[in-house]
């Protein structure tokens, strides 16, 4: 089994899910010749052509309407967003088509695209280039936000957001893309869109993350008896997974890196509050980035939840009883 | 020749028939007598539609109506041309189209009384929802030609949108996508003169709307909406490009809304009585009435008997609408997505 | 003192500025000699003339970059988007130029603008005609998201947003525009932003609500023993004020009509339990528009929290002792 | 008449200097030796910070850069027509812009290097910040430019994007407002053939980027973009019409990316040396040399002196540069609104 890092699992499972439905095509700024410049694509326009491997013009409202158009007429279009820190002039088109064609036409008309996007901080790029807005998307009925946190887990879940009936909001952290490798077996596995997966077994504390932040937590929590959550899918989320550990844990910390107010952490914060207080023993404490505008690579790691940060949060809940 | 031309440009505008229901001959398009009659009917159709439309508005039987009066000829002339396979992409004032294109009109009551149920296509028919963000339905209509392009149908597409529409950054991209991937698309502009209260020279400074498909590298051209003769051409023939494989059209259709913007809108704060006046002149009914008329295909008692047809087939749909059960508050949730989340699972339990 | 209904007031405010201020500016679409399609705006033109009163093309993005453009050479633009419902492409202008500017240019620039816009269901209008997004623009470090519940209110918000030296995006609740007249003083007053009020006290529960949202809440809770928090501005919101009354009642209701998940009312919950848990006796409820796209006018009644909802949440959480 | 033309256009382009040096004297702007040399020397000075700036990123003492090379003579020849008062509105890659206009360099390394404290101009400065997402500071120029006629003041504002920014939603709502305003607007494209690696022709079907200002109502021309006195001259009679009321223009400098998109691409994955060997023949600098040299104001001593003078700007730059405390933790709170917030009061403990 071939031992790959993100970048590498989500190319395979693009290609793999390409060779297998005619009706997935790519496109995106540079995701043909050049590959897109995380390297998602590359090869697959050298394997597919032009013809099922569309470089667009820079135009992100573009690619995202024409996306729709596509899925409409039957087809399956993965689009890439360069970073997501471009998604916001696709936003009109995501939230008011993307997300309602559906509703709109009564089932008539779906809209099955992925939007991939690389999201996150940590890569020391320029100013937008990482951005974690998932909780805007997070906020639209109708599509699906779904970020992986390991090789593995990018290629299941990618497949099943290409073949899920509706749009995805597809958000790759790219601190992660090169960052670890593991066994990713070839040929088809899916991830059910939905459900989250307790990474580690725990009694004392419920720790909820997703992306790059999982391997933070990991470290941060690891040795300590949490219950570490990866969501995998934050819209819809898996009030299931989350509640019954909250209700054996009774405590919880949340960790993301975008800005704490109105982060997607509220929202998990404020079910667990509505469904599960009375379990609770200490104050649902969020680790998360500040409420500030991101910073340039000099100060970004100062912005970003750090190990220590955690670590602090998981000795907080854990003083009550 | 250090200062040198390196590109020119000509924006031509078509007229075919004239006020007083002449046609150019030699510009005629190909139209059997029975299909010149049929969109004749189509257009009485319409306009009784519209007329209902209102009425049942100010008695509060219908929501906010966006009414076509004098956009009739630029949205049969258009639909017409096009083929039951070809899609089409409306806006929110296309009742024409939609009636056209063969929807029925009990649904198109049952969509603007409030009920989203309305607006679903029967299945025979490529046409899309109505969209209400002006202008965000022109990329969808550059995806759907994309995609059938890859499937290799001879399909072509159709957008509608209006002097307003242009100004989006939707409609920039949507046409400049289909330049550069030269797709089966026509783009079509009905230029009504006004955006709400925002007149057409105050829209853009481009002298015509037709022009600025010279931006995306493809035909523009400007025909005389109240015109259905010249509509119909001008979209015949960029039908006929598309399916060539010869890439876009943008058809600017010049021509005039007769009404207020919508029933929510008194348009006599913002534009003359005398502006619109003139405007009846070039009503798109009366010419091609007269067209018929000389033609020998027109009578009274055809007038009469197709109004009648078109007013039992709008109170037949108006009491189709009527009868029709209200939706129920669970259909909220069902379509949000393919399946009910676990916590939409939760709240559809409160009805 | 003149008895006026929300359009008045806010006319009047914009009017009063307008005089006070040769650098207060507005555009929009429709905003000069229609007077705006709610007419919020009528008369300025007349008044003013087409120097100060700026009709714009159909071009939101454009409406919200300009007045950027506007702002940062020194104006106090205030720019209308016609519904909040086409906000959503001018997004990538408000999150990464006017919430960004100051921070970008260290403070060399700023962009005091203010964009106005009809929010909220409960109008019978079409399709993105009723949107209530406010959460969207709370999770943007950088700009102020303001909601006022009255005419006296909505006077005196808009004058403190206009002089306001950061961008407000200022939320007027469509439902109330008509819908309650009130003493409304000629002449200057402002009411401060990132301030709430305390509209009614009460011992028993604290009720968050902002906008249309409020008159429910009065109407189910206002012979209880709720104390009636009106938030005013949301972003940033007033911790303050907030958690006092947490602290003396320990029960909480919120309500809002935008779809629950990542709502701002999320925030609210997520921050009462991060600060105030200990002190609650219940969980927190919040009463919100449903996880569904907003359906059109024959539904839109049972999206939107009604009284009913409203006083079976006050009476849920008065169940915990 | 019924099809008749409307409309004609014509797209000129503007060539004053050769690749032998030799200007065309009918075309040739006011300029003195003086001046002339200046221009050569920001030229020089602005090749040399571009390659500090690669060297150092390669040293990793800088973050991603993007490189001007091939480009000085578009950047420096219109940032040169500006006048003190003039507002701009750079994009990403205009180093050669924001040293024209005085921008101190050792400040363009600071914000290079991850430190948002470089990018604030000199309070005497009116050039904006760099803009990250393509094409969206173009309608702040436009909305500069209105504020400018709003106060009275004789101010042009510059805009400037590549080719891929044509395609951006934003460069039309932004021209199109311009447009209808007719505001004392320039909009500066350097066409350099490529948007990372999708090449021109991929990026619009039209066959100039100038003619898009057709759809605004406005003039759009051509230049050669690696002739520093046709951009210089396009760009001074653009701005003598802006500040006379006369509208916006859109220049399209035609010209070419020499290096790699940025320091985080590889152009050969997806470009041919054969083409970027092409382009070295029309070199921007060699050009202007060969001018100077021609009218006897150029010597290999002046050329080693400039490059001597160059060098130590830009190194004592560096060194400033490098001297700078690193930005304080706390600093990521202070700018994000005049004040803190209650919340941020208590974030900001944290550090
Ligand atoms: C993006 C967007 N902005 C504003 C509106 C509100 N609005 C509805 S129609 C309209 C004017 C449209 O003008 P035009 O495109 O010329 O079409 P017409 O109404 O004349 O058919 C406006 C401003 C909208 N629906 N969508
Ligand atoms: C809105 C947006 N989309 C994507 C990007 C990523 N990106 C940075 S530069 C670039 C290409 C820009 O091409 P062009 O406008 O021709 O400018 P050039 O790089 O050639 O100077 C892209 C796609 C971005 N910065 N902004
Ligand atoms: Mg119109
Ligand atoms: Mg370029």
């Amino acid at each position: 089994m071939p031992t790959l890092n993100m970048v590498q699992a989500l190319n395979l499972a693009l290609r793999e899910e390409m060779q297998r439905d005619q009706d997935v095509v790519l496109l995106g700024e540079d995701v043909g010749k050049d590959g897109g410049v995380f390297r998602i694509t590359e090869g697959l326009h050298d394997l597919f052509g032009s013809r099922r491997v569309l470089d667009t013009p820079l135009s992100e409202s573009g690619i995202a309407g024409v996306s729709i158009g596509m899925a409409v007429y039957g087809l399956k279009p993965v689009a890439e967003i360069q970073f997501m820190g471009f998604i916001y002039s696709a936003m009109e088109q995501l939230f008011c088509h993307a997300a309602r064609i559906r509703s709109r036409s009564r089932g008539r008309f779906t809209c099955p695209i992925v939007i991939r996007t690389p999201y996150g901080a940590g890569i020391k790029a320029p100013e937008l280039h990482e951005e974690s807005a998932e909780a805007l998307f997070c906020h639209m009925p109708g599509v699906k936000v779904v970020v992986p946190s390991t090789p593995y887990i990018a290629k299941g879940l990618l497949i099943s957001s290409i073949r899920d009936p509706d749009p995805v909001i597809f958000l790759e952290p790219a601190r992660l893309y090169r960052l670890i490798k593991e066994d990713v077996p070839e040929g088809e596995y899916t991830i059910p869109l939905g459900k989250a997966r307790i990474v580690q077994e725990g009694n004392a504390v419920t720790v909820l993350a997703w992306g790059s932040m999982l391997q933070r937590v990991l470290q941060a929590a690891g040795a300590a008896d949490c219950e570490i959550i990866d969501l995998m899918t934050l819209n819809p989320f898996d009030e299931e997974t989350i509640f019954k550990s909250v209700k054996k844990t009774g405590r919880v910390v949340i960790v993301h890196e975008a800005p704490r107010t109105c982060g997607f952490g509220a929202e998990l914060s404020a079910s667990i509050a509505e469904d599960a207080m009375l379990y609770l023993k200490a104050p649902i404490i969020r680790v998360t980035g500040y409420d500030a505008v991101m910073p340039l690579a000099k100060l970004e790691d100062y912005y970003i939840p750090d190990v220590e940060k955690i670590k602090r949060a998981v000795n907080e809940v854990l003083k009550y009883y | 020749m250090p200062e040198k031309i390196i590109e020119s440009f000509n924006i031509k505008r078509l007229e075919v028939l004239d006020e007083k229901g002449d046609a150019d001959a030699s510009l005629m398009p190909p139209l059997s007598d029975d299909e010149i009659k049929k969109m004749y009917e189509l257009l009485i159709l319409s306009r009784t539609f519209d007329r209902y439309a209102l009425n049942l508005q100010r008695e509060g039987r219908l929501g906010t109506y966006a009414s076509i009066l004098g956009q009739e000829a630029s949205q049969i002339g258009s639909a017409f041309a096009v083929e039951n396979t070809d899609w089409i992409f409306p806006s929110f004032r296309e009742m024409g189209v939609y009636l056209t294109a063969g929807f029925p009109p009990y649904k198109l009551f049952q969509y603007w009384s409030g009920d989203e149920r309305g607006i679903t296509p029967p299945d025979n028919l490529n046409i899309f929802p109505v969209c209400v963000p002006v202008g965000t339905q022109i990329p969808h209509a550059t995806g759907a030609a994309m995609a059938a392009v890859y499937r290799g149908d001879k399909t072509a597409v159709l957008a509608y949108f209006g002097d307003g529409g242009t100004s989006k950054g939707d409609f920039h991209e949507g046409l400049n996508i289909a330049g550069v991937f030269r797709l089966p698309v026509i783009f079509i502009c009905q230029n009504n003169q006004w955006a709400i209260s925002v007149p057409r020279e105050r829209q853009t400074a481009s002298k015509t709307l037709a022009q600025k498909a010279m931006a995306y590298g493809f035909e523009g051209l400007q025909v005389d909406g109240n015109d259905i003769f010249a509509v119909y051409k001008a979209t015949r023939d960029a039908l006929k490009k598309a399916r060539q494989g010869e890439g876009p059209t943008l058809i600017e259709c010049f021509t005039y809304r007769m009404s207020d913007h919508t029933t929510a809108d008194d348009a006599t704060r913002y534009r003359s009585m005398e502006e619109v006046e003139q405007w009846k002149q070039k009503d798109p009914a009366l010419r091609l009435k007269l067209f018929l008329e000389k033609k020998g295909l027109w009578t009274e008692a055809y007038q009469k008997k197709i109004e009648e047809e078109s007013k039992t087939i709008i109170e037949d749909a108006v009491k189709k609408e009527e009868a029709i059960q209200p939706p129920q508050p669970k259909d909220m949730f069902t379509y949000t997505y393919e399946k009910l989340s676990q916590r939409q699972s939760r709240q559809i339990k409160d009805f």
